[in-house]
């Protein structure tokens, strides 16, 4: 086995955590599972910690008052208090449930469409994103500036992928009520410059939202560690990428900020009092929680952070960088083998798109599928930057805590393979 | 696992004392004077107080008057009226000093030992601690005061 | 043990699918649970259907095309004609996810004000709702009505807790755009004329929205089987109410309608092309469907269903009606007890809501959760119902599939102790 | 449970037929006259087509012409011009029962047999039929020539 340096040494172990890996596919072949951008696989801890919950603890939060009622709100508050630990975040009342990272970016577009005074968006107001977003980071805001009658800007790509920073005067005006950006590309695998923008913003007061969809994951967020003039004023993120279940995501917001938005959905829980001709509406977090939350999935999700926490987020994030380093090297040796995105492992993300000459991706993951090793083919919901690099889509390998070298050996072996099954080069 | 209720449990949270000021509140209905009056919900069940704060006495710092309306359980009438026997006559700083040391007690989830010179009957709530969606109960009125309270002293800086 | 007809003839067998039922609680006492309008428990199915995804088949859906991207894909889709089947949906298309039922109704009322055309809910409008609505089919249509200079309007309730239709042709006129209402009242158990409200606001052209939360675990529903006239156009219910997961709810919609409505939320999955300047999208039910949908609990939804369906939703029904009338029975020989809501327990759904004079509802549901009896004390998220009756709150016993007569008379009892604990009478 | 493919599946997918038609495409290109064009996505992975069709002959029933722009994969690329040169010629309705007989392989699971009278190298698609989430992908263009046609029609009614 290679070694590296920056590995998990107990990678072993932690793979031993994660059931589905010791799954074989079609043709009796293990599963080498290079998606992890796309979701993550989910380790026994958190499996079980749902069961426990549903078939032990299971009840309607808030509302119920005995017994059950009490544990299982208990454990969905819990639930909170994890992630805003996970987050650093300022205050655990900041950290609202969402059903994904689509959600709460929706949430914060919805909820500025309809807001009062100073945040309200409208006419002449601009709101800036870029061209490496996914679509969830983009539809929104073409949404909202649709329909108010805003405008919608946005920081295009250096060809190296980075975000083109160059005109960030004619951006960043005062015109300009929010600027939104990824963290971490989950196409290109570019880390942004988060505080740098984030202070830019903050000089022309506007809101910045950070799409830490990709960050947290793999790397370590200390919200409350970070001066406030580069802090954003919200971050979301989703539960199934990091180790968590589906139907969960965050929206971490400024205190201020969240209580100066109007709700965005309405219903139980959310209210102080409901009369037939109008109501008020709770403090946040509930607020923002209309319904029946995702109880099992907060708790499944507090599960997950804690797990996380444990093998530590430092050392997930060295992890990464030594397996996307020994992925490069590997590509390289690829005739015909393009890396979209910046060329210098050190400074990305775990995820790397390539293209293959000769052959469509969605061809290439065919092959690889078949040697049992997946990884995603498309434009990743992120079409923009596929356009911006001229591609219509690329291939994408995307690492995480549990993947080995040799998975890496696998994907490179599988690519010679797929070069000689479609006789390029 | 769970931190809830046992038989004996139901008799420590339902002291003959709750009971008493549930069947009896004290200083019940709203009155004139007030500086501040507001209106306070537990969105989870519905309990609701109006409740008035009129500070007097020097520099306006001692609780002359605790007024309110209240629709709730016997934990949310009783903790009303055992505040506003506690609150009544003292000062603000006093009064604030006791809402700390109750806010204490039903955060302690049972394992806080009350100081009967300061909380007096509001000793008897010691046992609802343990009921932690009680506590909500406990302290609605109590939440209500340090709004009004609040909102009186800004009333007066400004 | 009391032979009711109508019983679920293997009550015994289907309990034992619910490992929670075997739960023991504080002081060693069983658990009586009476809180299943609040939330169902779940069947060991469910949760190993759920385990064995997460364990191994879990991958991103639509995006991914490997092995395990294929089989979630196939899951997750078959879920969807579960779900479709179970209401016995036109066309299963018309099946959209939603993170709950609260979700579902927002959804529907955020849409239409941004529709164009006919749809749009704007100025002069009006949108009928009812006294007896769940909070979460009032406060949508509030912030509806609120942000679009529309017209909130409502059907009051006679004293026996049904709709006072008599003003019906005052509120549902040419002015009306949307009518909505719950099947079955969450706090009143009463069970609302369908076929006939619809038809009326057929004839006006409004669009009819159904709330089938309380509906949907306890009736036998056929969509297709309605004649046209008489069926909604859009219908609800939430996932944990039927015996599956948190996290998931349904939305099903007549085509013409979902297809004319505009987005909800935008982002990955709903979109047919990304880009900067624009974008356009995809056909139901996708479109509807922003981020990476509830995979799991949609599974986990499906495995309920099929469940149900096995038991059978006539058997259900007939079951809630014995346990109603049984408790109906019980709680009349409890002095200074008064039910609400309809009193012949054989048109009621399986919730009854009560008070106990002298003893506020609080009170009484913690002296029952000390005896292992769970219920719900509050306003049921239906405080203007509540104010109806010049009440503040209440308690309510709820049933269903897996409530025994036994369980229904340790609730009696207890409510005798609550009485002599309070020295009440 | 899966369904999915092993070694030999693989060139059971990517049949030489296929590889001809996905280098060698036959058609390609967009061509006047045309009375319909329309543009079709797979937002799962972003494959495209513009497709132009013209009808002409005795009552305008006869596919005088299939044009197309594509990008994609292999099957996608490959199903295109097998498509355009089986069509081109026909008449619209046996046309419409080549594309029903199309559809029914593709949706078949890897069970139907097809019928090489009808589909010539269409029948190559059947191991297609093995990996539902490449049925999309060969499904697209026949999809769009579909819409087309029926819009062409639409045009020639009204
Ligand atoms: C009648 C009714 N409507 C709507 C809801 C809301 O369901 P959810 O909280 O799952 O969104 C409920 C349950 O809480 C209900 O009983
Ligand atoms: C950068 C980024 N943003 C947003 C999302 C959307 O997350 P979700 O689909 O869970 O809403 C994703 C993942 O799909 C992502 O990678």
């Amino acid at each position: 086995m290679v070694e590296l340096p920056g590995l998990l040494p107990e990678l072993e172990v932690v793979r031993k955590d994660f059931p589905i890996l010791e799954r074989s596919l079609a043709g009796g072949l293990p599963l080498v599972y290079l998606d992890s951008a796309n979701t993550s696989q989910k380790p026994q801890i958190v499996i079980d910690t749902m069961v426990d919950h549903l078939e032990r603890h299971n009840a309607n939060v808030a509302r119920a008052m005995h017994q059950l009622g009490a544990e299982a709100s208990a454990a969905f508050e819990e639930a909170r208090d994890t992630v805003a630990a996970f987050l650093g975040a300022p205050s655990r009342d900041e950290v609202i449930f969402t059903k994904n990272a689509s959600e709460a970016l929706n949430l914060v577009a919805n909820t500025l469409a309809w807001a009062k005074g100073d945040r309200k968006i409208g006419e002449g107001d601009v709101v800036v994103t870029t061209e490496m977003e996914h679509h969830s980071n983009i539809v929104p805001w073409q949404l909202l500036t649709e329909r108010t009658g805003a405008t919608l800007r946005w920081f295009g790509l250096t060809d190296d992928g980075l975000l083109d920073l160059s005109n960030i005067d004619e951006l960043i005006t005062e015109r300009t009520k929010v600027v939104t950006f990824t963290w971490v590309s989950n196409m290109l695998g570019t880390i942004n410059p988060v505080a740098e923008i984030t202070r830019r913003a903050h000089e022309v007061g506007a809101l910045v939202v950070v799409d830490a969809s990709q960050a947290a994951p793999q790397l370590p967020i200390d919200l409350a560690g970070m001066p406030e003039t580069d802090r954003p004023d919200l971050l979301v993120f989703t539960g199934h990428k990091t180790v968590g279940p589906t139907g969960i995501g965050v929206l971490w917001g400024r205190r201020e900020v969240l209580e100066a938005l109007p709700p965005f959905l309405g219903g139980g829980e959310m209210i102080e009092t409901v009369r037939m001709e109008g109501s008020t509406y709770a403090g946040i977090p509930h607020k923002f929680e209309a319904g029946t939350p995702p109880i099992v999935e907060a708790v499944g999700l507090g599960a997950a952070l804690t797990y996380l926490g444990h093998v530590g987020m430092e050392h997930i994030h060295a992890h990464e960088r030594a397996i996307t380093g020994y992925a490069f090297e590997g590509l390289a040796t690829v005739p015909g083998l393009t890396v979209l995105g910046p060329g210098d492992p050190a400074v990305r993300g775990g995820a790397i798109s390539f293209e293959l000459e000769g052959v469509h991706p969605h061809d290439v993951a065919q092959v690889l599928d078949v040697r049992g090793v997946a990884v995603r083919a498309g434009h990743h919901c992120a079409r923009p930057a596929h356009a911006r690099f001229g591609v219509q889509s690329s291939t994408r390998m995307s690492s995480y805590l549990y993947t080995t070298p040799a998975e890496i050996d696998a994907l490179i072996e599988a690519l010679h393979y797929t070069r000689s099954y479609f006789k390029v080069g | 696992m769970s931190q809830q209720a046992t038989g004996q449990d139901l008799d420590a949270l339902y002291q003959e004392i709750i009971l008493d000021h549930y069947k009896n509140p004290l200083h019940a209905g709203l009155r004139e004077p007030f500086e501040a009056e507001v209106h306070h919900v537990n969105p989870t069940c519905g309990d609701e107080v109006t409740l008035r704060v009129h500070l007097g006495g020097p520099e306006g710092r001692t609780v002359e008057d605790v007024s309110y309306d209240a629709l709730g359980c016997s934990i949310s009438q009783a903790s009303t009226s055992v505040m506003a026997d506690l609150l009544i006559g003292k000062t603000v700083d006093d009064a604030l000093a006791i809402h700390t040391e109750f806010l204490t007690l039903m955060q302690g989830k049972g394992t806080v030992v009350p100081d009967e010179e300061v909380l007096e009957d509001g000793i008897a709530f010691a046992g609802v601690a343990k009921f932690p969606a009680r506590v909500k109960c406990a302290l609605l009125s109590w939440m209500a005061w340090k709004d009004a309270t609040a909102r009186t002293l800004e009333g007066q800086a400004s």
